[in-house]
């Protein structure tokens, strides 16, 4: 019985892609790449929200020419010298060449409507979005950084759980961020978590979950467990919004669902709030 | 006799510790000292098959769970119940007992033996109302001075339709929040299995360490061989790659010591297990005593924000 | 023309918090100073009519409810929901907002207007599930800083067999006893009925005001009539005993002043009741924005703990 | 709609006595005086825990001889002139008569195995144990009798809630004693709180339920709402144990159901673990 896999928070591969990559999954309409980033990835049809990469999502946010990145250099190095089917470092060249990013993490300062902040924001497509040491060393900087500024911190996750590549490494990174949120927290500073489809496992389990105020996104999957293991586990029909925003809204587990295009405003009203520094 | 690569290793780590730049200068000395002391005492590094070892030992049916240290090691011991509102999860144990005179709470996940005490405590695997009733005695503890000790047995928090409804991401994510507040001396043991965010929900301590055979792991090897391989039957692989035993987590500088375990593992002689893990504890406790409420909590979340391997 | 007998009673009470022996020497100078103030400018004794009055008002269907001064006094409101692990309680509405540029935190109970809404938020009697929304949104205010606003406006908890077996009486206690910790300014104000401790569990703050033709009370009017009279019909009786209204709760020493209604009461002129009360939050904020956090908890503690008439 | 009655915090009234005091209301079971104090007033035959009277209790928890009470003076005042069938003072000077006692609550200085503790404890045979600006005051007094001696307080309760008949002042004393017990906090000293039958009400949700360890007698009503009051309204079947100790233990909201003959020994131990001076 104890090998009973509960262990499942790196259990949501990247989802492949879809046949044709702006198609909607969800009513099949299609659509060319401007007009999909006309619309910030949201489908005009049905209102499915696209994945939306790290860097696209900094410039529907942040004011134009205000982002400053920070950590920028960082690299994952291979603790473990791990090797599965392949080696962890050609997974990772891999990736960082598919999405010309060096880890699944974009941080830094950043002003919306004038205001300043500073911006973690994650991208799915590299390796799923996972947490290994390089997520949790960037948000954690960008907690001192938004401590030592007074600014508020908004972090947008989308990850399927901790790099399990990185071993046991990779589990220390959620007592890691907590304990930066919570330095974070000390120095009177808020913190606005915004979770995209999907985030799930360990980032769900640290710093996603911790903020002062927590959206996510319509649709987007929010579990702790993957659906699959839950189903395999408890043999039950799972419910129809299992895990998604929509069934934590109603469970008391966010605080509201903002569809993208009012992503911006909404957080431009909580950085009026919280008194970011113009 | 040249060092082994093992050694090496952990002189490196060594010595990018002196050197981080450390958080608001926290003193990593003592930390030094710590790991200084058990590269001294390490032999070589641990082979596949010794690793696999100890997966079967840290699951070993027999293997003395939380309660069974309990009642080795504490007098007066008086169990807490329920999360105040929902429910007493009996996949974990809190409560206060006195350790050699100290008074102290202690919570930890709690396995069954029969099969009726298995289905009951979900094989130590935690819906959130357990860990809610974890930080609620983690904040009495505090509140009321005592020191707090945690032993972590579990395959992973319960992957349940009602757990996800009622928040077990985010109540993992609170419980570690509530430890990294704590103004009181905090030791984490993993006794058995620490798997994954279950594990670390109540593991955010001053002080963490693991019994010989156990083992601490971001996955299942089952569950890395399903996805990595494609096929749970490359458990062992998938444990021989990602080094979830003690010797390797010392390295990597995720624990603090390890606790020897009795010849054979410590289902073969529970009370010499017990005895074992009291010296380990007390140490740790007498080390910290003196220590104030603000700097204890300054170090703890240093020692968590320096963890990872980046370049 | 000699002092009148409710004049006598507050110039008693005025001197006996002059000499009461306060724990741990709160000055309550600021307290007698407000209790001078109101006796200057106060009328006559409420008659047992004017007293049924506020009684009807208070529960006037077309009085403003929480939300409706929201809109009124706050910019940028943004409401947060739930309670993190199993509810977002309709009957409590929680959230930030702007009021006059400053960010303040709005707590209160909220009834419905249409049939729907008044099921949906169980008439503003809320669930554990309410109250513990309000103190988690209490304490993210306590940690950014944010002064605390309440808006008291309950029949009182709700009596289900859900609400009871998830701790309604505990998660009341813990309500007060979070506001008790508190280290921002609070003010609470009763603008409808307080029912008990319903209302009490959000109304343990350093101001606590009513509106003139609110009612704040033990226990309802037809509760009280069915327990001493054996008869719901002598409700009228049952109020005239007790006292719920304002004139009558200042007098007591439990309320620290009364903010004026638009004639014919608040649901006559929303607009001007809303600018009544805010101007009335306003001062209350204004004096105590300067006064240490420690200081504030010390005093609102003092404040409560000298409640009470004894020989 | 806004008539619902739901301040039933209040709405227990005293029970009536038994036909005769001394038959077991469970098992119908008779016994004299003598051979239920020896008892501590359980029956024998069922278990069924008898009221148990202030002087009693403390008899059965103090060693002989401790207990040195505190502000036995205290009287209620009738700030309301409260008058409905009979004046509040004819019902006041009646239960004193009545129990020996000056109101509900009776408080001092103990030691229990000779350990130091304080004690507050209530007697519902006083007005149905209503908490009135006396119950108020004297538990509050005992917080801080405790935190100056720097002892544990262990509270034994049973009430109907608050006492109507001093109206708002009596809603007053909810937050009044928890005030005094977050000072009793702030000093690191611990407060136990023993729940018998019946806590209900304003008791319950103030001091009762903010002992640091909860604990409560086999069959003790403990709900913020009478039954009688959650039947009418949810036109529901209340379950069998609705609000009783047993249940409240199920849904986490106690720590244990310690019967009578275990509550010294039980708090003996815990007065060894908070440390009690001795
Ligand atoms: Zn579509
Ligand atoms: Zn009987």
């Amino acid at each position: 019985m104890a090998k009973i896999d509960v262990s499942v928070e790196t259990d949501d591969k990247p989802v492949p892609p879809p046949k044709h990559p702006n198609t909607c999954p969800s009513c099949n309409s299609h659509y060319r790449d401007d007009e999909l980033e006309q619309a910030l990835w949201v489908c005009s049809h049905c209102g499915h929200h696209f994945p939306m990469r790290a860097r696209a999502r900094i410039a529907s946010l942040a004011d134009e020419g205000s982002f400053l990145e920070e950590a920028a250099d960082l690299h994952s190095e291979d603790p473990l010298g791990f090797f599965d089917l392949r080696p962890y470092t050609e997974r990772l060249a891999e990736a960082e060449m598919k999405t010309g990013l060096t880890d699944a993490m974009v941080i830094g300062q950043a002003s919306l409507d004038g205001r300043q902040c500073e911006l973690a924001i994650m991208d799915f497509s590299f390796m799923g979005g996972s947490m290994g040491s390089v997520v949790g060393e960037k948000f954690s900087r960008a907690c001192d950084s938004a401590a030592e500024r007074g600014v508020p911190l908004i972090s947008v996750t989308g990850s399927g759980g901790a790099r399990m590549q990185e071993g046991i490494l990779a589990l220390m990174q959620l007592p890691k961020t907590v304990a930066a949120i919570e330095d974070l927290h000390d120095s009177g500073r808020a913190m606005i978590s915004v979770m995209a489809h999907p985030t799930t496992g360990g980032v769900l389990a640290s710093f996603a979950t911790l903020g002062d105020v927590l959206l996510a996104e319509p649709g987007a999957l929010m579990s702790f467990a993957g659906p699959r293991v839950v189903q395999q586990l408890t043999r039950e029909k799972l419910p129809d919004d299992f895990g998604l925003a929509e069934q934590n809204l109603r469970f008391g587990n966010l605080d509201a669902i903002v569809p993208r295009p009012e992503l911006r405003p909404t957080l431009s009203k909580l950085l009026r709030l919280f008194d970011a520094p113009v | 006799m040249p060092p082994s690569e093992h050694e090496l290793r952990l002189r490196e780590r060594l010595s990018r510790l002196r050197n981080m730049p450390l958080l608001g200068g926290a003193k990593l000395s003592g930390e030094l000292e710590r790991l200084q002391r058990q590269l001294d005492r390490m032999g070589e590094e641990p082979t596949d098959e010794e690793i696999w070892r100890s997966v079967e030992l840290a699951r070993n049916e027999k293997r003395p769970y939380t309660l069974d240290y309990v009642e080795r090691l504490l007098d007066d011991w008086f169990e807490l119940h329920g999360d105040r509102g929902r429910a007493d999860d009996k996949a974990m144990v809190a409560g206060l007992g006195k350790l050699d005179g100290r008074t102290v709470a202690l919570v930890g996940q709690q396995k069954g033996r029969d099969i009726q005490e298995r289905a009951e405590r979900r094989f130590g695997m935690s819906n959130p109302e357990g860990y809610l009733k974890a930080m609620r005695v983690m904040e009495l503890a505090n509140r009321l001075g005592f020191p707090v000790i945690s032993l972590v047995d579990t395959p992973g928090a319960y992957p349940g339709v009602a757990a996800e409804q009622h928040g077990q991401g985010g109540t993992i994510a609170a419980s570690q929040a509530v430890m990294a507040r704590l103004t009181v001396p905090t030791v984490a043991c993993v006794i058995g299995e620490g798997g994954s965010g279950g594990a670390i929900a109540i593991a955010l301590a001053d002080r963490v360490l693991m019994q010989e055979h156990a083992i601490y792991s971001v996955i299942s090897p089952e569950g890395c061989a399903m996805i990595l391989w494609r096929d749970a039957g490359e458990a062992k692989k998938a444990a021989a790659a990602f080094k979830p035993d003690a010797a390797h987590c010392l390295e990597l500088g995720v624990i603090d010591g390890i606790v020897p375990e009795p010849p054979g593992g410590a289902h073969k002689d529970p009370d010499e297990a017990a005895r074992l893990l009291g010296d380990a504890i007390r140490e740790v406790l007498d080390e910290l005593a003196d220590v104030p409420g603000d700097e204890l909590r300054r170090r703890r979340r240093a020692r968590f924000r320096s963890l990872g391997v980046f370049a």
